[in-house]
């Protein structure tokens, strides 16, 4: 049997969810020029939601997802104006472990509220699929697949003609310029980090039936942002797509036709940061960053 | 009358060193006042302070007699400042038209857009032309042009113009300078700094000479030309050699 | 610098002093590391109802003490840390001077706790009711002192595989997955060596990343072989996703065989109607038939009675974590009552000595492969099955003489 | 006396306490020495990639290379305590300026993501290579090798010590002067002289060596280590909260910060040890708030406070123009 078609379906699905759980990083860092440490438990509040939601109220997650989405927002909003805002001018190292901590005070909330105990979304389409030929096509990722591609083809068209989304592109390029334009940069600030915290919700939505939700489901989703991130071009959205890309290809081809190849599927994502960075250390598609 | 802008004992600075020290200045409604001085005198200072950029140790900063020192940077545009700023800063990854479309930006500006865009593709050809180029790609003559076409496009009352001869070759200098003074005669108040003096006072009203974060002189543009301080602190003046040929030029 | 070294003082000598617990006499001291923040939280938490309910039910039945000491349960949060576990069983057996160690739980945390416990010479007897892990048991060895409350990583296997060679039959084609996290590592070499003890042709051997957010280029290489059985070895939260990608993937295996997370709500929870057909094995699996203890039916009661009693006091179904640190603690609860004694050697030749019959099975201590005192070891094989009315149970399948139902091939 | 000799001499006795206590102190003095000790010598390290404005989040590949090199080195070729300890050494200095070639210019941001993603890929490979390191089911020192509680506690101590004393040593000579040219902007620090790529590889091998002897030095401490915690993120950021907390780029904040962070690790976990999630809950706040309000760190602080109260006796100094 040929593999091929399979692989290729299979990285594809996984490039969309890497994707959307990419693009908040780097739109919070594109505007900001801050890596929230805590992106990671956005996503992990976002599965918890969908996951309460469908068990709770019997809400299926596609259903629950523009209010989560919706108080992901407004949770970054509140998180941005109590805390972020206040270490905007700080160093890096400042910013770095402010965020971090709030990153062990959401995950160990969540434990005291939810307990440490691994759950899932059990929805009937997650865990249906059908043959297309000989690609085996599951619901679920698919789903996942649609999803990720309309909120980040949203992301874009938003970015890209709506009046706010310009003016976030703007303050990304130059804040001072920006705010002689009549741009509020506060405002442009927690609303990008309130975008970026819904994205990452978003992900957790679409997350919430396909993968394992725990507490520290977070992190490790996380670092591998980072990498996509940083493989496309700090603060490049098309280059975080492009990265996503190539993580999930290259994750997905090593796990087929290397030995022992999904355990080392892991190690690509710091491989191909490290050979990113000292080859062009702005990414693929990165821009001109002060750091 | 009220003068449009007034700036009484203003004293501000970058941490611990003082940049302006009681500088007083004012500008009435349609008058074109220039800023004169050497480098690191505080005539960029002045404008950031203006605009909002930067906020004021002491003294009041007055618009049409309100004392907006408080008001943030953003709001001021909507009230009518509009800064075209030193080394243009233009938006490099947008396109002209995108660069323009910022300028506009502001709720009264946003109302008035088509008119806008007409009025500054009218000023500055050019910028048509390259509507779909990317800023960052343009010459340093066109940026500056849409600096200053980006400024224009909020609907300005007060304009004020960081060096918008700065880098620019001797004909596109008159081309701004023609442009600033067909914008100066539709009732707009203008403040602009300028090293280019003799350019400068050539269309300028009026002006003001600062040395060492104090005001040192001001006049109208005839008293100031033959004004000995003025000779003298642009004697005292070391221009680089971009500045050096462009006076010339000009 | 001068504030520094003055703060530097002050801070080592306040640390210090907090953890100089003012040593009462007559009381009988467990100490029980629990990782109940962390990684390992699920189990750290396990533990401590296990303990809990154990002096609660102690107390209610022989009363507040025990040899006429106070019982003292110094619960120590290892926040699921290597270090910090260090740093906690040095505490108990050097300043705390605890009686007895129960715990701690999660393989890696366990293994960190054996040197500290080995190196220090007059150590306290060291109950360990979690931690399958063999590189434990190498490591601690023939100790005296170390007694293992639960089954070894090895048992699984033989009791699986014993367990398809009954009543799946010989030459079958085996798929296994296993994790390169600490189970997966832990397991797959027993794992291996059983399944080609069973004559078993192992067509698939699939390393996966603990972790993975796709397990589908796995199971695509696996379909290719076409198995008759899959053999999962991982650890519960790789397995929640497994389970619900290996059902969506249509693998068309008729056996599918897990070991510990079968029988955890957690799983069954995460996974719902995906939990169908997998087999799990066990030391304690709700529904046991176990009678009661004949001299002390208080303490431990049929399984059906202690998780009538849990499910009053902690409203859940108890897990084995829970069943095996309970039975633990009464253990050496009634050790010190029996011998009037703290000294380890009374305790151990005690230990050693003793045999009830707990919600946990047979308590007498044996030798394992290395170590010398285990026990709770006796596993079940079990399958998950769907009832008429649309809900789950644990099916035992394995051994036939406390078999409840028969193994039914997967039907999706 | 004068504010030098004071600290000099204050100097000395915490020098004198945290090498005595291994000898005198009880148990558990002896325990939080260690894990102090432990602290303060990668707090130090950390702090001084930092002065040279290399944030690292990657200190724990440098722990977790320490300890693995300790262990194989024992269990393999059968090196005793200071032979392994010296092995580590030299891995952690060789690893430093290995990572600070490959980074080359790298600064910020990226210089700290490139030494996450090595730490993190250290990590896969002890994971993925079970043969050597025992894979994720980890690894015991053979028991044979442990060179006993003093040896290992004193061990520490002397670790913590001399990397102060080093530490002492640059912040005395001109170095000093080098390490803020580096950190203000690497290409002025050319002008100055300095050789930026030579300084970091310095720097980075100093740094990487302190902290891979104490990675060491835990291996035998522990005699257990597995992947996930040679490799934890939690020890790159307690040795980042040291600093921070108690006063970055300076000689006494990390000291100070690695008491606090040890103090208030010990106090959250002991109190609230019991409920469960708690602790470090508490812990993650405390840093959050002390990011928000102690932005200088403790020893800011304090000086702030110091200042303060000084400036009621002097005039405030004005600024001039």
């Amino acid at each position: 049997m040929d593999l091929l078609p399979q692989v290729f379906s299979d990285a594809l699905l996984l490039a969309g969810l890497y994707t959307l759980m990419a693009v908040g990083l780097s739109l919070g860092f594109g505007v900001l020029r801050i890596i929230n440490f805590a992106q990671g438990e956005m996503i992990m509040l976002g599965a918890y939601g969908a996951f309460w939601g469908l068990t709770l109220l019997g809400v299926d997650p596609i259903i629950s997802l523009p209010v989560l989405v919706v108080a992901g927002f407004a949770l970054g909003w509140l998180i941005f104006r109590g805390f972020v805002a206040k270490v905007l001018d700080a160093p890096h190292i400042n910013q770095i472990l402010l965020t971090f901590g709030l990153a062990l005070a959401i995950q160990h909330i969540a434990i005291i509220l939810w307990s440490g105990n691994a759950r899932s979304a059990t929805t009937a389409y997650a865990t249906e699929s059908a043959f297309v030929g000989d690609v085996l096509v599951v619901y679920s990722r698919l789903i996942a697949f649609a999803i990720a591609t309309i909120m980040v083809v949203a992301l874009i068209a938003w970015l890209r003609w709506s009046e706010t989304g310009r003016a976030t592109r703007a303050v990304a390029e130059n804040r001072a310029a920006a705010a002689l334009m009549g741009i509020d940069v506060d405002r442009i600030y927690a609303m990008s980090f309130g975008v970026s915290c819904a994205l990452s919700v978003a992900t957790g939505v679409v997350v919430s039936f396909i993968l394992t939700i725990t507490p520290f489901m977070g992190f490790p989703m996380l670092i591998k942002s980072i990498a996509i991130v940083i493989l496309g071009g700090l603060g490049s959205i098309a280059g975080t797509v492009i990265g996503a890309f190539v993580l999930a290809f290259s994750e997905t081809f090593v796990s087929y036709y290397v030995p022992d190849g999904a355990g080392w599927a892991e190690g690509i994502a710091f491989l191909l940061i490290i050979g990113i960075l000292i080859l062009r250390p702005r990414g693929i598609l990165g821009q001109t960053v002060e750091t | 009358m009220t003068p449009i802008l007034e700036l009484i004992n203003i004293r501000v600075g970058y941490g611990q060193s003082v940049v302006l020290q009681d500088v007083s200045l004012n500008l009435r409604e349609g008058e074109i006042v220039c800023l004169l001085g050497a480098n690191g005198a505080g005539k960029t200072t002045t404008t950031r302070v203006v605009s909002g950029l930067l906020a004021p140790w002491a003294g009041e900063i007055r618009y049409a007699g309100e004392n907006i020192a408080t008001v943030p940077a953003h709001k001021r545009v909507e009230l009518g400042i509009c800064l075209s700023p030193e080394g243009r800063q233009v938006f490099p990854n947008f396109s002209v038209y995108e660069n323009l479309l910022l300028g506009s930006f502001s709720k009264k500006a946003r109302l008035r857009r088509t008119e806008m865009f007409d009025e500054v593709y009218g000023l500055f050809p050019r910028l048509a032309e390259r509507r779909k180029q990317k800023a960052g790609l343009m010459s340093g003559g066109e940026q500056q042009m849409l600096a200053i076409g980006r400024a224009l496009m909020g609907c300005p009352k007060l304009l004020m113009l960081d060096e918008p001869s700065l880098g620019l070759g001797p004909k596109i200098i008159i081309d701004v300078y023609e442009a600033v003074a067909s914008i100066a005669k539709r009732g707009l108040s203008i403040l602009f700094v300028e090293q280019n003096v003799q350019a400068a006072l050539m269309i300028a009203h009026r002006g003001y000479v600062l040395a060492n974060g104090h005001i040192a002189a001001e006049g109208t543009s005839a008293e100031l030309r033959s004004s000995p301080l003025v000779q003298e602190a642009f004697l005292g003046k070391k221009p680089s050699r971009q500045d050096l040929s462009e006076v010339h030029r000009a | 610098m001068r504030k520094a070294l003055c703060l530097g003082t002050s801070g080592l000598l306040i640390a210090a002093a907090l953890s100089f617990a003012a040593e009462a006499q007559e009381t009988f001291k467990i100490g029980a590391p629990v990782s109940i923040s962390g990684r390992y939280v699920a189990y750290g938490v396990q533990g401590k109802n296990g303990i809990e309910m154990a002096v609660d039910v102690w107390k209610k039945v022989r009363g507040d003490k025990v040899a006429g000491r106070t019982i003292e349960v110094l619960f120590r949060d290892t926040q699921s840390n290597n270090a910090i576990t260090v740093s906690l069983m040095n505490n108990f057996i050097l300043t705390d001077k605890v009686n007895v160690i129960i715990g701690p739980d999660g393989s890696n945390v366990a293994a960190a706790a054996v040197p500290p416990w080995k190196k220090i010479e007059d150590r306290p007897i060291w109950l360990l009711p979690g931690g399958s892990s063999d590189v434990i048991e190498k490591e601690v060895g023939p100790d005296p002192y170390f007694f293992h409350t639960y089954a070894w990583s090895y048992y699984y296997h033989e009791s699986n595989l014993k367990a398809l060679k009954a009543l799946v039959g010989p030459n079958k084609k085996v798929a296994l997955i296993y994790s390169d996290g600490a189970y997966g590592r832990a397991h797959i070499d027993d794992a291996r060596h059983y399944i080609k003890e069973a004559g078993y042709e192992i067509v698939s051997d699939e390393l996966v990343r603990e972790g993975s957010a796709d397990f589908n280029p796995t199971l695509a290489k696996i379909r290719a072989r076409r198995p008759d059985i899959l053999y999962v070895l991982v650890q519960t939260n790789d397995a929640i996703q497994l389970t619900k990608q290996i059902q969506a993937s249509r693998l068309n295996v008729p056996y599918l065989i897990g070991t510990a997370q079968a029988q955890l709500p957690e799983w069954q929870n995460a996974v719902g109607e995906s939990q169908s057909c997998w087999t799990g094995v066990t030391t304690w699996v709700p529904g046991l038939s176990y009678p009661a203890d004949k001299n002390e039916p208080k303490l431990f009661p049929s399984a059906a009675d202690w998780e009538k009693a849990w499910m009053e006091k902690f409203k859940a179904v108890p897990e084995f974590l829970e069943v095996g640190y309970y039975a633990s603690t009464i253990l050496t609860l009634l050790a010190v009552e029996a011998t009037k004694s703290t000294d380890r050697e009374v305790l151990k030749k005690w230990l050693e000595e003793q045999h009830y019959q707990t919600p946990l099975g047979d308590s007498k201590f044996i030798k394992s492969r290395v170590a010398l005192h285990q026990t709770f070891g006796e596993m079940v094989v079990f399958q998950r099955q769907k009832k008429a009315d649309g809900t789950f149970e644990g099916v035992l399948i394995y051994p036939e003489q406390i078999a409840t139902g028969k193994l039914k091939p997967c039907t999706y | 006396m004068n504010t030098r000799t004071f600290g000099l001499l204050l100097g000395a006795v915490v020098l004198i306490v945290i090498l005595s206590i291994p000898v005198f102190g009880s148990p558990s003095a002896v325990d939080i020495t260690f894990r102090t000790c432990s602290l303060i010598a990668l707090a130090v390290s950390w702090n001084l990639m930092a002065s040279a404005g290399l944030i690292s989040l990657g200190h724990s590949a440098f722990f977790g290379l320490g300890g693995y090199v300790v262990i194989l080195s024992a269990n393999l070729l059968g090196m005793p305590f200071w032979i392994s300890l010296i092995a580590s050494l030299a891995a952690g200095a060789l690893f430093g300026s290995g990572l600070a070639l490959i980074t080359g210019r790298l600064r910020g941001i990226y210089f700290a993501i490139t030494t996450l993603a090595a730490s993190e890929g250290l990590r896969v490979i002890a994971v993925m290579l079970p043969a050597l390191t025992g894979g994720a089911k980890g690894a015991f020192l053979d028991a044979k090798y442990y060179p006993g509680t003093f040896t290992v506690n004193m061990g520490m101590s002397l670790a913590a010590a001399v990397t102060c004393l080093i530490a002492w040593r640059m912040s005395q000579s001109r170095i000093h002067y080098a390490f803020r040219a580096m950190r203000a902007n690497e290409g002025a620090a050319q002008m100055l002289g300095i050789y930026p790529l030579k300084f970091r590889c310095a720097i980075m091998a100093v740094s990487g060596a302190v902290a891979s002897l104490v990675g060491g030095i835990e291996a035998f401490h522990g005699g257990y280590l597995d992947p996930a915690i040679a490799f934890d993120l939690h020890i790159t950021i307690t040795s980042q909260i040291a600093p921070i907390l108690g006063g970055i780029y300076t000689l006494s904040g990390p000291i100070i910060g690695a008491v606090a962070t040890v103090f208030i690790g010990d106090a959250t976990r002991l109190s609230l040890g019991h409920i469960e999630g708690v602790s470090l809950l508490v812990f993650g706040l405390i840093l959050v708030f002390s990011i928000l309000y102690l932005p200088q760190g403790i020893r800011g602080g304090l000086s702030d406070l110091w200042r303060r109260r000084s400036a009621t006796a002097e005039p405030t100094k004005m600024a001039k123009p």
